[in-house]
């Protein structure tokens, strides 16, 4: 009984870090540009190919990811300075451009890659015996790798010049400006960020699951999900309650009922919404008026 | 009778005081004025009032009735609406559909009837009917946002710094305007920053400082009180009569 | 004698509606000089043209190179600084977090040092410096507001509103630490509504009336003009 | 603001300059007779012409039109983001379908009962998203829940027959001696759900109810202050959007003889958005225009349908971009200026 929770509580931690990695991109994007980006599910799907590609081709599981995350962070700097930078702070022309590029990227990509399931050979392979447990050994090197990401991320934005710029102006625009950040440049490299998040989360994704050009929505799903629960805007709250979904999401289809796996989530978030109106975590309820 | 009882109203926000134990009633069929330097929690108050703020202490009364915690547009049912500052109207829409929006409270609800009828030409609006509101001139916007809260069958009007940035012949049609809609039994409280737009104006003046009344009464007392003078012109200022 | 601003002509337009017409304004270095006016007169849109957040058709010369059309980072790094209205801090970071923010464009080490200047001018800063921004009294705020915008080191610092809801005793204080910081030597633009204010510290003011310039002169002027009591008091 | 100013401004001078004569009044209101003679033309062509191919492309296109011109009213009108659409428009399928084949209720009453739990369900999910400005809670719940629905209707297999699908055995019962069982009458019930749903949004846009809507949209603040109770509007416009949805779908079902999950898949609600875009958000005619370009235009050009929504989401975000206010919003503002006096055609730019 004690282990078999261990076992749950280690794979929720490790799928609620791969949600959390989803969903620090959106929330960061969201929280600096106003922006809500559809495709970013469509993101971590084109990592998840080019790790596959990198992989089959022989590079290795790590310049796979290595490449998952610039190659994205490029298309996120081609889509922010064709397209989003045009409609900032524009709530429903950003959400409604990127249903757009959900209809391009998806499209081709169905047409290109074929809609085949496709793997990859996680660099780890079989289970690792630890305190007299099983664990599959390619998942826990997932879960080492969402933590050193997500913690990097946020020691980013914690302790950098840059980072702290872009934490700046998700509080103040006009105060970044004032004080000489230019915001311009800045928001082109948050959005090229967010996208190299989804970059790895769809190679890690990819180390896992099969990998299909319609496998975006779940992790997207997941992602609006944390994005709502932990405040819209804030990353360390999408971070915190992507490991909480995660895990009850864990539990649940252990002790519960395995098929209703994705409803958990959406049931949380009801239940959130009613009774939380500004987020499990939220600091940062932005009022409209 | 009172119509609008405002007690102990206080408004904190953080470290900051917005409105300090504020009570004030305003009649029933009153036209009465809030002036007070800028910051001073004018419309602070006037968000209180209208329900866009809930306040961290006291209580508003309309009719006699507990308010204070009443949505916005629970308020306007009982007749108590307000504009904003530098006029806020639909400004995509035409004044003909920004009235019939604002009708929508009053139509086919005889007790809730405008106290004027037909708005459109009372407040001259024919020539421009089917103007998108947002292409109007600044003076007919504001006329328009007072025109659209009369439209819903308001008792009582909060009119939020209307004067601010008119020019002096539109200044004095809104004059013209205000006092119409007064005579025709809305009570009437309006903010202003500018003293002398009130002064033939209102009946009644009441002063906010620092989010407290320092002074209530006729304009022409309110003028010569040297608390007011301080307040806006600092203390040198009567060494210069 | 070179001044320290001047500009000429500054019109600001939003769509068809005018903000600014024609406004001329010079600054002469060590001064403090005052834009009093209501609201809607054209104050903050001004000031707003001179550092680079709305275009203008105008020159502006600032200590004698033409900035016009220059970004706001540009600005603050030739000594042009703005102190907004309302603050705009930024309000879940600390105290030191939005002084380290404020000398964004300055190499860490002089950041540092700046940044020990203004906790010996503000010490109640340095007393909060681990404080959230957000949480801090409205005079803590403003006194932060200033601070940060000293931290770019301005020759030309700007200040909008900077008495807006604050009581009376922290208005004060506000005047004598606008005082001193002139005194160090940085030029002061300053805009209010607070027109009692403004008349204690400039040597010079304009007055704004829908966008226009309508008087100008000092202070002991000003006061005794039949034009500003009446817009102000109604006598 | 400052846009729409100038255009004032130039309506005014045109005004003063040439006073818009009865003629142009007239020719505009011709305008508009000519497009709605055309809709009517299109829509008897079907049967007239008795072609079963173009019996089947025309039912196609009803449907769709119509679950454009549904979605119209609470994108166009209340200005509410959802993402659910396509959900909505499956539930019903499958809701109908299970209550006609497994519970033996005639066609007629499943539909109004799939009506039912589709209404229950979007007040469920939209009481929670609605109750903040900004539309963005909306926008991701709405997405979530389709997509959790999608993951329902392919995993519950008991229910729903799972990835595979169910088969659709059964047509309406005759009404009044009409009967739906050939592809002349399924056409003509795809074309009456068409003309339902425009009377309905017709009926709404005319209304309290529908002006409440547009003051939303406008400005939700200004709205609540004229006493319009927001959340309870909003809400209302999200359900009966919904439920206009699933009763095209009970529709679906049988005429396509088939359903599956892929019904809810979300590309079905983003070609839907594209085609409000395109046509027009917001105004009348434009969910007929883009339904007509989008479903129509390839069909006859024979064009593969994943070009199609690749074309598609480049012309969603050319039009987002460009021209906000879609086809029909481009027309109906020419026609307007052309009213006022101006020329119909000029390449003068119109903001």
């Amino acid at each position: 009984m004690f282990i078999d929770v261990i076992q749950t509580m280690t794979d929720g931690l490790m799928i609620g870090g791969l949600y959390a990695t989803v969903a620090v991109g959106i929330t960061l994007v969201f929280g600096i540009m106003g922006i809500l980006n559809f495709a970013h599910g469509q993101m971590v799907m084109l990592g998840a190919y080019v790790a596959f590609f990198f992989v089959t081709a022989g590079y290795g599981f790590w310049l796979g990811l290595a490449f998952a995350m610039l190659a994205m962070a490029l298309l996120g700097l081609v889509m922010e300075r064709a397209v989003f930078r045009f409609i900032l702070t524009d709530h429903m022309g950003g959400l409604t451009v990127s249903l757009g590029i959900i209809l391009i990227i998806e499209n081709l990509a169905a047409a290109y890659f074929t809609p085949d399931h496709r793997n990859f050979d996680p660099p780890l392979k079989g289970g690792v015996e630890l305190l007299g447990m099983q664990f599959s050994a390619q998942r826990l090197l997932v879960l080492a790798l969402v933590l050193v990401l997500v913690t990097a991320f946020y020691l980013f934005l914690q302790k950098t010049r840059l980072g702290k710029a872009i934490r700046a102006m998700g509080q103040n625009r006009t105060g970044a400006a004032l004080v000489g950040v230019q915001v311009g440049q800045v928001t082109a490299i948050v959005f090229a960020l967010g996208s190299a998040m989804a970059g790895a989360a769809g190679a890690l994704y990819g180390s896992l699951f099969a990998i299909t050009p319609y496998m975006a929505s779940g992790p997207l799903m997941k992602g609006f999900i944390l994005t709502v629960l932990g405040g819209l805007g804030s990353v360390p709250g999408a971070v915190i309650a992507g490991f909480l979904l995660g895990i009850a999401e864990s539990f649940g289809s252990r002790y519960l009922s395995a098929s209703f796996r994705d409803g958990y989530g959406f049931i949380l978030l009801i239940a959130a919404l009613l009774l939380f109106p500004r987020g499990l975590f939220g600091f940062s309820g932005k009022e409209k008026v | 009778m009172s119509l609008l009882r405002i007690e102990d109203v206080s408004m904190r926000f953080g470290g900051l005081t917005a409105v300090r134990d504020v009570s004030v009633a305003i009649p029933k069929g009153g036209l009465c004025g809030l002036i007070g330097p800028n910051g001073a929690g004018k419309t602070t108050l006037f968000n209180i009032v209208s329900g866009f703020q809930r306040p961290s202490g006291g209580r508003i009364l309309f009719e006699d009735r507990d308010i204070t915690a009443l949505e916005p547009h629970r308020r306007a049912e009982l007749g108590l609406v307000r504009t904003f500052q530098g006029a806020r109207v639909f400004p995509r829409l035409t004044i003909r559909e920004g009235l019939q929006i604002a009708r929508h409270l009053s139509d086919g609800n005889a007790t809730r009837r405008p106290v004027i009828d037909d708005v459109m030409a009372e407040f001259g609006f024919a020539k421009y009917a089917d103007e998108p509101a947002g292409s109007l001139p600044s003076g007919v916007m504001r006329e328009l946002g007072i025109a659209m809260a009369i439209s819903t069958g308001a008792r009582m009007l909060l009119l939020d710094e209307p004067a601010a940035g008119l020019s002096a012949e539109e200044v004095t049609n809104l004059q013209r305007v205000i006092r119409h809609v007064h005579a025709a039994g809305v009570t009437v409280w309006v903010i202003e920053h500018n003293l002398n737009f009130l002064m033939g104006l209102v009946e009644r003046c009441i002063v906010l400082d620092a989010g407290a009344v320092i002074a209530d009464g006729e304009p022409r007392a309110i003028t010569g009180d040297p608390r007011v003078i301080e307040a806006y012109l600092g203390d040198d200022a009567h060494a210069f009569g | 004698m070179m001044l320290m601003l001047s500009v000429e002509n500054l019109s600001v337009s939003y769509g068809n509606v005018r903000a600014v017409s024609d406004l001329s304004l010079r600054v002469a270095p060590g001064s403090v000089v005052g834009l009093v006016g209501a609201n809607g007169a054209g104050k903050t849109s001004t000031l707003n043209a001179l550092t680079g957040f709305v275009g203008h058709g105008a020159t502006v010369i600032f200590e004698g190179q033409n900035v016009s059309g220059r970004s706001t980072a540009d600005l603050v790094r030739l000594g042009l600084v703005q102190v907004a209205q309302g603050r705009q801090l930024f309000p879940e970071m600390t105290v030191l977090e939005n002084l380290e923010m404020g000398g964004f464009l300055w190499r860490a080490a002089e950041m540092r040092q700046q940044v020990e200047r203004m906790y010996e001018k503000f010490p109640v800063l340095q007393e909060r410096r681990n404080q959230a921004a957000g949480t801090l009294s409205g005079g803590e705020q403003q006194m932060l507001a200033v601070a940060r915008g000293l931290m770019a080191r301005p020759k030309l610092l700007l200040i909008d509103e900077p008495c807006l809801g604050l009581a009376p005793k922290m208005v004060d204080r506000l005047g004598e630490l606008i005082r001193q910081i002139n005194e160090d030597g940085i030029s002061i633009l300053l805009v209010e509504q607070n027109t009692a204010f403004v008349f204690r510290l400039a040597s010079h003011a304009y007055v704004l009336e829908n966008g226009q310039c309508v008087l100008e002169g000092t202070p002991d002027e000003l006061r005794s003009n039949d034009r500003v009591r009446s817009a102000y008091l109604g006598i | 603001m400052s846009v729409k100013s100038e255009t004032a401004v130039m309506i005014n001078e045109a005004a003063s300059e040439t006073a818009p004569g009865e003629n142009r009044n007239r020719i505009v209101q011709l305008v508009f007779a000519l497009g709605w003679l055309a809709f009517a033309v299109l829509l008897a062509t079907p049967i007239l012409a008795d072609s079963r191919y173009l019996l089947h492309v025309g039912t196609m296109i009803a449907l769709h039109g119509a679950l454009a011109v549904s979605l119209n009213l609470l994108l166009g009108y209340a200005g509410q983001f959802a993402i659910s659409h396509g959900a909505f428009y499956g539930l019903g399928a499958y809701a109908s379908a299970l209550l006609v084949t497994s519970a033996g209720l005639p066609f007629w009453l499943a539909m109004p009962l799939a009506m039912l739990i589709a209404a229950i369900v979007a007040a469920i999910i939209g009481y929670p998203a609605l109750r903040y400005t900004g539309g963005v809670h909306l926008a991701l719940l709405t997405f979530a829940f389709g997509e959790l629905a999608r993951l329902i209707a392919a995993n519950w297999d008991g229910l729903t027959g799972g990835p595979m699908g169910l088969r659709v055995l059964y047509f309406p019962e005759p009404v009044l001696g009409f009967a739906f069982s050939k592809a002349s009458g399924l056409y003509a019930l795809a074309a009456a759900m068409l003309l339902v749903t425009m009377a309905i949004v017709l009926l709404v846009k005319r209304s309290r109810f529908g002006r409440g809507l547009v003051a939303i949209r406008e400005d939700e603040v200004l709205a609540s202050f004229l006493g319009i109770n927001v959340l309870r509007y909003k809400l209302a416009a999200y359900v009966l959007s919904s439920a206009m949805a699933a009763m095209i779908g009970t529709v679906y079902a049988p005429i396509m003889t088939f359903i599956s999950p892929e019904l809810l898949n979300v590309h079905e609600t983003i070609s839907l958005i594209g085609v409000l875009i395109l046509g027009g958000i917001g105004t009348f005619s434009g969910p007929l225009i883009g339904t007509l370009i989008f479903y129509g235009l390839p069909e006859f050009l024979r064009i593969a349908s994943f070009y199609r929504l690749v074309i598609l989401g480049v012309l969603i975000i050319l039009v987002v971009l460009l021209v906000p206010k879609g086809i029909a919003g481009v027309i109906r503002q020419r026609l307007e200026m052309y009213r006022r006096g101006y020329p119909l055609f000029s390449w003068r730019k119109l903001s």
